[in-house]
C-alpha cells in the first residue's frame, strides 16, 4: 500500500517545507510569534508560528528547555539506580515510562517476573495512564478556555492517585517498576477501594461527555480543525492517540502484548476522522476501555504468590541490545538499551511518543487559524518535558 | 478488535441543554477539596518498610526516613544505594556505643536533596531504616533539611485521618 | 538472578526464546536472552521474521546485508553506507515498514565508529505490527557523514536531527543540520560521544 | 522545624510600626487639618436648621450626629451624588466587587472545590480586599518603547467610560444620574468607546499579542454592534421612546421579554460579546495570545481595567433587566405605611436617620431591591455560561455575529411591528398600561 500514496505525499511535505523557509524572509506582513517558554499556552516548550492575518504560514518547534540528558545520564549510573531519573519526564506516568526499560532490563539481565508482579505492574502503568490521560484532558479544557473541565478531570484524578498512593507509597514517581517485578504487593483493602474508585469513575465520565464533549461549542472549535489524514499519520509515523484518531488501530498492548496483556479483552479505541476532535476524543475512549483492562487485572490477579524476582544489588546485563515497548498513555514508549557487560549500559536511547508526535505540529498548524493553536497542539497529546527528556 | 466509537453526535440545542444539566447537577454534588492544613489524609500503612529477607517490600507511604539506632550496623549500604540517584545520605560518626556498629557510623539524610524513592530502605540488609508517614519537612534555611541520625531516630507522629468518601453525592473529602 | 552465572546463558536463551516465534504477535514474556553474537549463533530464528530477512537477503546479495540477530519480533541488518539509501527503499516498498520508531546512535570509541540504528516499524501490515525491523549502519567517528533517509522515512527527520547534534553526524541531504534540544549556545561536543564527560563522574 | 526568617528580631517590627504611626500623626497635624480648616472657612456651605454651617457647627456634628441629617439630606439630592454614589459609580463598583466575589464562589461549587476559603475567616469573604490591596501595592511596569500618555490614560478612561454608562441607567423611578431622552443611543455611543480603548491601549503597549487583542476586540465589536443595536430597536417600537425611564415604565403589565424572546436572546448574546465574556472573551484569550490586549498590564493598571470591565457587566445586564425584564417593576414587598413619608416628623429620630427623611420612602425601596434582584439574575446566567462553555473560535464568532443574529433581530422586529399595527401594543394599543 505503501508504494502509491508515497510519491504524493513526499512532494507535498517537501513543498509545504519549502514554502515556510522561503515565506519567513520575503513577506512584510507576517508576524512572528512566539508560543513559549513562558506562554500560558505551550508548557516548557517553545514554538515560532509566523502568522499572516489569523493564518499561520509557518511553524518552528524548538524543544529542549527541560533537556535532562537522560541517556547520558544513564551511561554512568547501573540498572537500578536510573530508574529513580528515569521518571522525571512524566512524573504522573511514571510506571509506563519504567515498565519498558524493566522490560529491555529484563531482557538484558535475563529474569523473569513472577506473574503476580506482572499482573500488579500492569494494573500500576493503567492508573498511571488515567492519571496522565486525566491531567492532559484537564489542560485540553483550560487551553479551550473551559475552566470546568480543567477542574473536573483534576478532581477526579485524585481517585488514582489516592490508589497509587496506597500502592506505592508515592503521588507522583513512584519508582515502582523496577526490573524484575515491583517493589511491594498491594496492601489489604486495595482490590474493594479500586473496584469502587473505578465505577465512580466511569459516573463521571458520563458528565465529561455532557459538558464538554457534546458542547456544540466545543465541537465547533475541534471538529474538521487540524485534519491528520491516514497516510500522513502512517508517513509521519505518529504514536498513540493520535495515529488512532486517523483511523489506524494500533496499539502496542495489541501489536505486541507484554506481560499479561495477551490474557486481557479490550478493544483498541480509534476513529477515522482525524480532526482535534478525534484526538481529544480517542484518550477519553482509552480512559473507559482502561478502566475495562483494570478490573479484568483486578478480577484475572493471582491470590497470592512472589511479586518481585531476586535480583542481585547490582546486576549486570549480558552484551548485546534490547528495544522494548509499551503502550503509555502518549503512545509506543520505547528503549533501546545497549549492554556491554557491565553493570551500567552503554548506550540508552528512549524512543517517546511525545516526541513522535511533534512533527506533526508544524504539518498541521501551517494553513490553520491562530485560534486552532490551542486545540490543535494540545490534542497532540505532547507532553514537552517527555520530549525533551 | 475494530469499531467505530459512538460519538453521539447531537445537535447544537440539545448538546447545550445537556450541558446546563450536567453544569447545573454539579452546583448539588458535594466538593472535592481537601481543606489542607486542617484536614490530611489517612495513609495506607506505617511508611513504607521492606523484607530483606523476603526480598519484597511493604506498602506504605514514603515519607521522611526513621532510623534505629539498635539495629544500624554502619555498613553504608544505603549510601551506597543512594550514589547515583540523590546523593542525599552520608555517612557521619554518632557519639553512640553499639556492639554491632563498630565503626559508630550513620546515615544522615539531606531532604533537600532526596528523591523518596525507598531504594535506600530496599538496600539496608538489617531492618534498620524504613519509611514514614511524615512529609512535611519544609524549613527556612538549607541547612535545617540536613537530618542527623538523632533526629532521624525519632518516630514522626502524623495523625491525618481524611479518607476519600465516595456517596450518591459524590466523592468528597470527609 | 543471584546465583545465576554470566556466562551460562547463551545456549539456554536460544531454545528458550524459539518456541515464542510461531505466533508473530504472542507476547515477549518469556526472557528472550540476549545474543551476544551475530544471528549465526542463533540456529532456530522464528520462520516469519528469517522468511522476511531471507527476502531481503535474496534481493541485495549477502554482500550487502549483514544480518545481525533475528529474534521474535526483532530483526536487526546492518548494511553499508552507501547502500542504506537503496535498502531503506527496498524495505519501505516491499515490507510495509512505513515509518521510523527511533533513530538512534552509539558511539564506539574502541572501533573508532559511529553506529547509527533506525528502528522501524509497520502500521500499514497487520501481521507486522508488533516487529521492530533495525536497520543499522556504522560510519566513520572522525567525519561523521551518512546519508539521509528523510526521503524515505519522513519520520526520521526529528530524529536524525537529534543524532547530528547529540552524535555529531552529519546527514548528507537534510535541510536541517542544526541545533534542535541542545541549547542555542552550545559549543561543546556532541554530548553522546564517549569523550564528553559529565562533570564530576 | 518552623523558624522565623534569619534577622528577623520583633522589636524592629514594633519600632517600625510606631515610627509609622508617628509619620501618619506629623502629616495629618500639619497638613490635612489645616487644609481642612482652610477649605471650610472659604468654601459657601449649605445652611443647616437655617444657620450656615461654620467649622464650629461642622465639629459639634461629631458630638451629635442627628445634627448631620440636613446635610445628608442636602448631599444625596445633588447631581453629584446620583452620579457618584447611589444609581451611579459606588452603587455599580459595589455590584462589581459582590460579583467578582460570587463569581468565584459559585465557578468554585461548579467545578467542586471550595474557591476562596480563608481569607476573613468566613467563607474567604475577605479575599476581594486583599486581592485590591495587592494589585495596589504591585509594581506598575511600563514596557519599554510603549506610547506612554496613552498607556496610562487608557486604564483610567476605561473605568470612566463605564462610569458614564452606568450613569446613564436608571435604578428606581426617578432615580438616575443624567435623565436624558436619548438615553439608550447615549448608551451605546458610550459602549462604543471600549473597542477603541482596548485598541489604543493594545497599540500603545507595543507588543505583538496586546496588538491581536486589539484588533480582535475590534472585530468583535463591529460584528456584534449592529445585532446589539437592532435587537434594542424592536424595544424602543414597542416603547415608543429612548428613554430608558419611559422604557423601563411603558411595561408596566407585560414585560417585553415575552413579546420580543428573541430580541432579548440576542442582546444577551450581543452583551456577553461586548463585555468579552467566556464564550466570547477572544481578545483576551490566554491559550493563544497571551491575556490579549491586558498583556502588559500589571498591578493597578489591571486592577482598574478588571473594575472597569466588571462595573460594565453590571450596566449591561441593568440595561437588559430595563429593556427586557421591566425595570423595578415588581409586587410590593412590605407595606409603605410601614416607611415614613417624607414629610413626617413623627417618625423616632434614629428611622428618619435611617430613613434619611423620607428620601428612601417604601417604592423606592422596592423598586431598588426589584431591580437588584433582576440584575443579579442576569448575572448569574452569565457566570453559569462560563461555567459550562469553551471558548468561541474568532471565525465562528464573526460568523455568528454577521450572518445569524442579524437575522435573527429582523425576525423580532417585524413582530414588533405587527403587535404594533395589530393594535395591540405601543402606543394606545390593548395591553399597554394607561
Amino acid at each position: 500500500m505503501a508504494k502509491n500514496v508515497e510519491p504524493e505525499i513526499e512532494d507535498d511535505l517537501n513543498k509545504k517545507l519549502a514554502i515556510q523557509i522561503v515565506k519567513e524572509s520575503e513577506d512584510d506582513r507576517l508576524m512572528r510569534l512566539s508560543v513559549g517558554p513562558q506562554h500560558p499556552g505551550s508548557g516548557h516548550f517553545r514554538f515560532t508560528v509566523t502568522v499572516d492575518g489569523d493564518y499561520i504560514v509557518h511553524c518552528d518547534p524548538d524543544p529542549g528547555y527541560v533537556h535532562r540528558g537522560e541517556e547520558k545520564m544513564c551511561e554512568y549510573r547501573n540498572f537500578i539506580q536510573n530508574i529513580p531519573h528515569l521518571e522525571r519526564p512524566v512524573i504522573h506516568d511514571s510506571s509506563n515510562i519504567i515498565y519498558s526499560y524493566s522490560l529491555a532490563v529484563e531482557q538484558l539481565v535475563g529474569i523473569e517476573v513472577p506473574r503476580r508482579g506482572q499482573f500488579i505492574r500492569a494494573l500500576a502503568s493503567e492508573l498511571d495512564r488515567q492519571i496522565y490521560t486525566l491531567y492532559w484532558l484537564a489542560i485540553y479544557g483550560i487551553f479551550l478556555g473551559h475552566s470546568t473541565m480543567f477542574m473536573w478531570p483534576t478532581a477526579d484524578r485524585e481517585l488514582f492517585i489516592d490508589l497509587m498512593d496506597a500502592l506505592t507509597g508515592a503521588r507522583v514517581t513512584h519508582a515502582f517498576n523496577i526490573p524484575g517485578g515491583v517493589r511491594n504487593d498491594i496492601p489489604d483493602g486495595f482490590k474493594d477501594k479500586c473496584l469502587r474508585n473505578i465505577a465512580y469513575f466511569e459516573k463521571r465520565l458520563k458528565e465529561y461527555e455532557d459538558i464538554f464533549y457534546n458542547n456544540p461549542l466545543f465541537r465547533q472549535r475541534t471538529e474538521g480543525v487540524g485534519i491528520l489524514t491516514k497516510d500522513d499519520a502512517i508517513n509521519l509515523g505518529v504514536t498513540g492517540s493520535v495515529l488512532r484518531a486517523s483511523g489506524v488501530p494500533y496499539d502496542v498492548r495489541k501489536a505486541e502484548p507484554y506481560d499479561v496483556y495477551n490474557e486481557m479483552d479490550f478493544k483498541v479505541q480509534y476513529m477515522k476522522s482525524g480532526d482535534s476532535f478525534a484526538r481529544s476524543y480517542v484518550p477519553f475512549l482509552d480512559m473507559k476501555e482502561s478502566c475495562h483492562i483494570m478490573r479484568q487485572l483486578l478480577d484475572k490477579m493471582p491470590d497470592s504468590g512472589e511479586v518481585r524476582a531476586k535480583l542481585q544489588p547490582n546486576p549486570k546485563g549480558a552484551p548485546g541490545e534490547a528495544y522494548r515497548r509499551v503502550e503509555s498513555g502518549r503512545g509506543a514508549l520505547g528503549y533501546y538499551i545497549v549492554s556491554d557487560g557491565t553493570p551500567k549500559p552503554y548506550r540508552v536511547k528512549i524512543s517517546v511518543g511525545s516526541f513522535r508526535n511533534m512533527i506533526a505540529l508544524p504539518h498541521l498548524l501551517v494553513g490553520s487559524k491562530l485560534a486552532d493553536m490551542p486545540s490543535v497542539y494540545w490534542s497532540l497529546n505532547y507532553w514537552p518535558v517527555e520530549a525533551d527528556r | 478488535m475494530k469499531r467505530i466509537p459512538s460519538t453521539a453526535a447531537t445537535s447544537s440545542a440539545s448538546g447545550m441543554l445537556k450541558s446546563i444539566e450536567s453544569g447545573s447537577k454539579h452546583l448539588l454534588i458535594k466538593r472535592f477539596t481537601l481543606r489542607y492544613p486542617d484536614q490530611k489524609l489517612k495513609f495506607t500503612g506505617d511508611g513504607y518498610q521492606f523484607d530483606p529477607k523476603r526480598g519484597v517490600g511493604i506498602a506504605g507511604s514514603r515519607g521522611r526516613h526513621i532510623l534505629f539506632h539498635d539495629k544500624c550496623t554502619g555498613c553504608q549500604l544505603c549510601a551506597i544505594a543512594c550514589e547515583g540517584i540523590a546523593e542525599a545520605i552520608g555517612m557521619v560518626k554518632v557519639d553512640e556505643q553499639w556492639k554491632q556498629n563498630k565503626k559508630s557510623i550513620m546515615p544522615q539524610i539531606d531532604y533537600g536533596k532526596c528523591v523518596f524513592c525507598g531504594l535506600c530502605v530496599d538496600a539496608c540488609p538489617f531492618y534498620a531504616l524504613y519509611m514514614t508517614d511524615d512529609y512535611e519537612l519544609s524549613s527556612f534555611t538549607k541547612e535545617h533539611l540536613i537530618y542527623t541520625p538523632a533526629q532521624l531516630a525519632i518516630k514522626p507522629k502524623y495523625d491525618g485521618n481524611v479518607e476519600l468518601k465516595i456517596g450518591d453525592m459524590g466523592a468528597t473529602h470527609g | 538472578m543471584t546465583s545465576e552465572p554470566k556466562e551460562k546463558p547463551i545456549e539456554s536463551s536460544t531454545t528458550q526464546s524459539s518456541p515464542s516465534s510461531t505466533q508473530p504477535a504472542k507476547p515477549a514474556t518469556q526472557p528472550a536472552k540476549p545474543a551476544t553474537q551475530p544471528a549465526k549463533q542463533e540456529p532456530e530464528s522464528p520462520p516469519f521474521e528469517k522468511e522476511i530477512v531471507s527476502q531481503i537477503l535474496s534481493h541485495f546479495g549477502n554482500d550487502k546485508i549483514k544480518v545481525s540477530y533475528i529474534r521474535p519480533l526483532r530483526i536487526k541488518i546492518s548494511v553499508d553506507p552507501s547502500n542504506i539509501v537503496e535498502v531503506a527503499t527496498f524495505i519501505r516498498d516491499n515490507l510495509g515498514l512505513d515509518h521510523a520508531e527511533a533513530v538512534s546512535g552509539t558511539d564506539y570509541p574502541k572501533d573508532g565508529q559511529i553506529e547509527v540504528i533506525y528502528q522501524l516499524g509497520s502500521y500499514s501490515r497487520d501481521d507486522m505490527e508488533g516487529h521492530i525491523f533495525s536497520l543499522a549502519t556504522r560510519t566513520n567517528r572522525d567525519d561523521a557523514r551518512l546519508p539521509t533517509l528523510i526521503n524515505v522515512y519522513k519520520s526520521a527527520e526529528y530524529h536524525e536531527r537529534e543524532t547530528f547534534e547529540m552524535l555529531g553526524v552529519y546527514f548528507e541531504g537534510h535541510p536541517r543540520n542544526e541545533r534542535f534540544i541542545l541549547p542555542e549556545d552550545w559549543a561543546d561536543l556532541p554530548p553522546l560521544r564517549k569523550e564528553f564527560r559529565i562533570r564530576g563522574r | 522545624m518552623a523558624t522565623a526568617p534569619q534577622g528577623f528580631r520583633f522589636g524592629n517590627f514594633v519600632g517600625s510600626l510606631i515610627w509609622l504611626i508617628l509619620w501618619i500623626i506629623i502629616i495629618v497635624s500639619l497638613i490635612a487639618l489645616p487644609l481642612i480648616f482652610v477649605i471650610l472657612f472659604y468654601v459657601p456651605l449649605p445652611p443647616v436648621n437655617g444657620d450656615v454651617l461654620t467649622p464650629y457647627l461642622f465639629l459639634s456634628m461629631m458630638v451629635d450626629p442627628t445634627r448631620t441629617l440636613p446635610i445628608v439630606h442636602f448631599i444625596i439630592h445633588t447631581e453629584l451624588f446620583r452620579i457618584a454614589v447611589f444609581p451611579g459609580f459606588s452603587f455599580a463598583a459595589l455590584m462589581a466587587a459582590v460579583t467578582i466575589f460570587v463569581e468565584r464562589k459559585f465557578l468554585a461549587k461548579m467545578q467542586l472545590r471550595v474557591g476562596p476559603l480563608y481569607c476573613g475567616k468566613v467563607e474567604g469573604i475577605l479575599q476581594l480586599l486583599a486581592d485590591g490591596l495587592k494589585l495596589v501595592s504591585k509594581e506598575i511596569i511600563i514596557p519599554s518603547g510603549s506610547d506612554k500618555p496613552i498607556f496610562w490614560t487608557a486604564p483610567i478612561a476605561y473605568v470612566a467610560t463605564a462610569a458614564a454608562v452606568v450613569a446613564l441607567i436608571p435604578a428606581a423611578p426617578g432615580w438616575v444620574g443624567a435623565n436624558i431622552d436619548v438615553g439608550l443611543i447615549a448608551v451605546f455611543a458610550i459602549l462604543g468607546f471600549f473597542p477603541l480603548i482596548a485598541l489604543l491601549f493594545s497599540w500603545a503597549s507595543n507588543s505583538k499579542y496586546p496588538f491581536i487583542g486589539g484588533l480582535r476586540a475590534l472585530h468583535q465589536m463591529i460584528a456584534f454592534e449592529i445585532p446589539f443595536f437592532l435587537s434594542a430597536l424592536s424595544v424602543v417600537l414597542l416603547a415608543g421612546s429612548l428613554n430608558l425611564t419611559d422604557i423601563a415604565e411603558a411595561q408596566q403589565p407585560y414585560w417585553f421579554i415575552f413579546f420580543l424572546p428573541i430580541s432579548a436572546f440576542v442582546f444577551f448574546i450581543s452583551s456577553l460579546a461586548e463585555l468579552e465574556r467566556i464564550p466570547f472573551d477572544l481578545p483576551e484569550a490566554e491559550s493563544e495570545i497571551v491575556a490579549g490586549w491586558l498583556t502588559e498590564t500589571s498591578g493597578m493598571i489591571y486592577g482598574l481595567i478588571q473594575l472597569g470591565s466588571y462595573v460594565k457587566v453590571y450596566a449591561l445586564s441593568a440595561l437588559f433587566v430595563i429593556l427586557f425584564l421591566g425595570g423595578w417593576a415588581g409586587p410590593q414587598i412590605f407595606p409603605k405605611e410601614l416607611m415614613p413619608s417624607a414629610n413626617a416628623t413623627t417618625a423616632p429620630p434614629l428611622l428618619q436617620l435611617l430613613t434619611l427623611q423620607g428620601v428612601f420612602n417604601g417604592v423606592t425601596v422596592s423598586a431598588i431591591f426589584w431591580f437588584a434582584i433582576k440584575t443579579f439574575g442576569i448575572i448569574m446566567i452569565m457566570l453559569f455560561i462560563r461555567g459550562i462553555n469553551p471558548r468561541i473560535r474568532i471565525d465562528i464568532l464573526l460568523h455568528t455575529g454577521w450572518y445569524k443574529l442579524i437575522v435573527l433581530t429582523f425576525i423580532n422586529m417585524f413582530i414588533a411591528l405587527a403587535l404594533i399595527y395589530g393594535g395591540i401594543l405601543g402606543p394606545g394599543g390593548l395591553l399597554t398600561a394607561h
